[in-house]
C-alpha cells in the first residue's frame, strides 16, 4: 500500500547533502514551508543552492536559513524586501551569489525541468543585461533567448491537503511555484494542514498528481511568516 | 539638485482615474504595484475589467475588510487581496503563459525612465542597489499594450521620458503609451506625441520637461 | 458585463476563414466537440488544417469534416481507426496532407503556442524518421530536437461546464488536449453540457481561466461518437 | 513463408502474469496498448502499483461492469476504463510532462523488433500502411525502465530479436528488458542476455530463435 506520510518535518527533511540544489515554494510567505524550513536549518546541510522567488522576510522561514549562511546561492526574481536584512548584506559582502531571473522565465525554467524540455526559447528580457551570453535566434522575425531547465535534489512546499499517494491541493495564491518545483526535484517533501485517506480528494481538482510526491508531513497549524515577523520571533 | 517650479500635474489619483478612462469593457488587464494598483478603484461604471496578479489570480477584487483577509491570498506586491465572483487560481508556470503568450490585453506599469522608441527602463538604479526584476520583463514581452504611469519628472525635476534610457532596461521598444501627471503620450513610430493634456498645464510645457522630441498630437483626438 | 455565451453552435464558428488552421480537442470521441465539428462543416470553410489527437471514427464529427473535403492537412500523433477509412482513403490517393507529430511533443508544442514558447528542444523520436531534418543539440550528454510551437486561428473544444466567464472544467478523460488548445488558438469556442452564472465555479477547480476562452455555446445533451458510429449516422 | 516447429512458449496470459512478477511495489506503470494491458490483472496481492494512461488518467482501473461505463472515461487504446481511489485527471502536457520528465518509474510495450544495443520498431512497418506513433516515442525517450513483451518470433517463425531493425524506430538505445513466450531477455552492454526461460524451453533453442548473438546469464541470477 503506498503511504507517503512520515512522522515530523525532520522525518521529511533527512538524506539533503551539502551543496544540494533545493527548491522552496511560495510567493512572500503566500506557501511557504516555514516548518521545513526551520527543520533544514536544524538538519544542517549548507552550501545549498536555494531557489525561490524571493529572501525571506525577518529571521525565520527562509531569511533564517539564509542568515544561518547555510545558503551559498540564491536563484529568484526578487530578492528584496521590505522587512529583512538579511540577503542584502550577505550579498553585498559578497557571501552569497545572486542569479537574478524574470519571474515568468524562472517558472518556465522549472515547469521545464519537471518535464524533461532542457531548454526553450522565450521573448521575455531580450536586450537586457539579465541575458546577456545567451543565445539569441529569431522566430516569426523576433528575437528570442535561449534559457534552460533547472531541476533540484529537494523540493520544499505546502498546500492544503494531501492524500497517503501524495495528491495535492492547494490554498488560493499559496500555489504559484509549488506544483512546478513538485515536478522539478528528485524528493519532493510537502506539508499539509490536512491529511485525508486515499480516495478522500476529487480526482477532477488534484493539482499535483500523487506521482510528484515523495514525503508528506502533516503540520495542523502552520506559522504565517507574517505573524512571526510581526512578532519579532527568529530561528532558531 | 535644485527644484525646478513647474506646472501643477495631477495627483496619483487623479492620474489613476484618467488612466482607468481609456481601459475597454472586458478587458484582461495586469497592473504593476504600487500607483497603478489604485487605478483599479477608479474603474467607471458599468465597465468590467478582469483583473491579473502574476502571483496566480484572475479576477482580483480589492483590499479585503479588516480581518477578514487570508495571508495566502494575495497579490503580486504580496499585500492581501480578496477574490471576485468567476476568479481563477493556477500556478506560476500558468500565470506566466498568460502573459507571455500576449492573453493579457493591457498592462500599466511603473517607469523610471522611458525612451523615445518605447525602451522601458523600471526594475534597476544599478549601483549597488540589490538587483531584483519581478515579473515586469516578463510583462512587457508578453502583454498586448504596456502602459506606464509616472511622475513626468522626476522629485528633482529630472524628465522621465528620454532619448536614451540610462538605467538598465526592462524590454526594447514595449511601451505604447505614458500617463503622467502632465499629460498622456503614446509612444509613435517618431517618437513621443502628446495625445491629451492635464488641465491647465501647456503642451510647451510638456516639452520643456521632455528630454526628447515631442509632437503635439491631440489634433488627432477626439475631445472628451 | 462579461458575457461569452453565444446563441448556438452556427454562431459559435462564425468568422473562420478559408485555409484557416483549427484545433480540435478530443482523444477518440473523449472531448471531442461533435456539435461544433457539424457546424464548422455546415459553415462550409475549406482548405483547413486540423490540429487534433486522431482523424475520427465513422462518418460523423472529424471524419465527416474530413470526408467532405474540408481538412487540406491533419497534423495529429495516431490518424488510424479501428472504424473509419475517411482519412486512409484520402491520404491513399494524395488527397490530404499529414504531418504525423508523436503525442506528447504535439502536446507541447500546443502549449508552447499558448505560452509564448516559440521552441523548444525534446528527447523525444531523437533518431527516428519522424525528426529527419530537425536540429539536433546535446544537453547534458544526450541528443535533443528542436521542436516549434503550434498555434492555431480557432479551437474547439468541449467541456462539462462553463460559466459566463467562460471557466472551464472538464469530465474525466475528456480533459486531454482542450486546455492546451484554448491557450492556442486565436479564438476559442466550447461547447459545454451545463452553463452556470459567473461565481458558480470554485476558482480553486477551474481547468481552464476564462481569459482562453472567447465563446460558449451551451450544447445540453451532446451526442456520443460511438453511439452515432454504432447506429450508422453520417453527417450531413 | 515456412513455419518452423519449435518449442512451446508461453500464452499471453502466462507472459503477463511473469511480467507482472517483475514490477515493484509502489511503481508508477504506464501499460502499452494490447497485450501489454494484460499485465494489469497479474500484478500479485499486496503490491500497489499505479497506472498512467498517457490520455491523462494517473490511477486507472480495470474496466467498468457493463453498462457502468463513461465514453470519456477511456485508456490509450480507447477503451473505458475506471478510476481507482487516489487516481487524478489531468492535460495532455501535463501527463507527457509525467513521461518525458521521468517521473513514471516503467513501461512495458508491444515490438515489431528489439535490437542487440536496445533499439526499438514498434510504430511502423512501412510501406504504404498509414503511419501512426500516438505516445510511444514518448514514452521510450522518458519513461525510467522500457520493457518490451512481444512473443519471440513473428507468426511466420521470424525472430523478433535481432542485430539491426528493418522497420522504421522507436527509440534509439531504449529497451532495457524483453518479455517474450520463451524467455526473459536483458539488453546489457554487449547485446541480449537470458536471465530467464520459460519452463521446458532451453537456452539453446532461445538462441536458435534469436537473430544476434545471445548470452546465457542466468547463472547472475537469483532463482526464484
Amino acid at each position: 500500500m503506498i503511504d507517503k506520510r512520515v512522522a515530523d518535518p525532520e522525518a521529511a527533511v533527512g538524506g539533503v547533502v551539502e551543496g544540494a540544489t533545493v527548491m522552496i515554494g511560495g510567493f512572500g510567505e503566500a506557501g511557504s514551508p516555514i516548518e521545513l524550513i526551520h527543520a533544514l536549518i536544524d538538519h544542517g546541510a549548507s552550501g545549498l543552492t536555494v531557489v525561490n522567488n524571493n529572501t525571506g522576510s525577518g529571521e525565520v522561514g527562509l531569511a533564517a536559513l539564509i542568515r544561518a549562511g547555510r545558503v551559498a546561492k540564491m536563484i529568484c526574481s526578487y530578492p528584496r524586501s521590505a522587512n529583512s536584512t538579511v540577503f542584502p548584506e550577505l550579498y553585498r559582502s559578497g557571501r552569497i551569489e545572486l542569479e537574478l531571473v524574470p519571474q515568468g522565465t524562472l517558472a518556465e525554467r522549472i515547469r521545464a525541468g519537471g518535464a524533461g524540455i532542457p531548454g526553450f526559447y522565450t521573448p521575455t528580457a531580450v536586450g537586457t543585461e539579465l541575458v546577456e551570453g545567451h543565445e539569441v535566434r529569431e522566430f516569426d522575425g523576433r528575437d528570442h533567448v535561449l534559457e534552460h531547465a533547472l531541476t533540484a535534489d529537494l523540493a520544499l512546499i505546502k498546500a492544503r491537503r494531501a492524500d497517503w499517494h501524495g495528491n495535492l491541493v492547494y490554498n488560493r495564491t499559496a500555489r504559484n511555484f509549488s506544483p512546478l518545483m513538485a515536478m522539478a526535484a528528485t524528493t519532493t517533501v510537502v506539508q499539509v494542514a490536512e491529511v485525508v485517506a486515499t480516495g478522500g480528494i476529487d480526482p477532477e481538482v488534484v493539482i499535483t498528481p500523487g506521482i510528484f510526491v515523495d514525503r508528506v508531513v502533516h503540520v495542523a497549524s502552520p506559522a504565517h511568516e507574517s505573524d512571526l515577523v510581526a512578532r519579532g520571533v527568529t530561528y532558531p | 539638485m535644485t527644484q525646478t517650479p513647474g506646472p501643477v500635474g495631477m495627483s496619483r489619483e487623479q492620474m489613476s482615474a484618467r488612466a482607468a478612462l481609456d481601459i475597454a469593457d472586458g478587458s484582461y488587464v495586469n497592473l504593476g504595484i504600487g500607483i497603478p494598483e489604485m487605478i483599479a478603484q477608479f474603474i467607471p461604471e458599468g465597465i468590467e475589467v478582469i483583473l491579473h496578479t502574476e502571483n496566480g489570480l484572475l479576477g482580483m477584487g480589492p483590499s479585503p475588510a479588516d480581518g477578514d483577509g487570508d495571508p495566502e491570498l494575495i497579490n503580486a506586491g504580496k499585500r492581501q487581496v480578496t477574490a471576485l465572483p468567476g476568479a481563477s487560481y493556477f500556478h506560476h508556470a500558468d500565470s506566466f503563459a498568460m502573459i507571455r503568450g500576449g492573453h493579457l490585453d493591457l498592462c500599466v506599469l511603473g517607469a523610471l525612465e522611458v525612451a523615445a522608441n518605447g525602451d522601458l527602463a523600471n526594475w534597476s538604479t544599478g549601483g549597488d542597489s540589490i538587483p531584483a526584476v519581478g515579473g515586469a520583463m516578463d510583462l512587457v514581452s508578453g502583454v498586448k499594450a504596456v502602459y506606464v504611469m509616472t511622475s513626468h519628472c522626476t522629485r528633482d525635476g529630472i524628465p522621465k521620458l528620454v532619448e536614451t534610457c540610462s538605467y538598465p532596461l526592462t524590454g526594447v521598444g514595449v511601451v505604447n503609451r505614458i500617463y503622467t501627471d502632465l499629460a498622456v503620450v503614446e509612444v509613435g513610430p517618431d517618437g513621443f506625441e502628446v495625445v491629451d493634456l492635464t488641465e491647465g498645464v501647456t503642451f510647451d510645457e510638456v516639452a520643456a520637461l521632455t528630454a526628447s522630441p515631442i509632437q503635439d498630437a491631440r489634433s488627432a483626438r477626439v475631445e472628451r
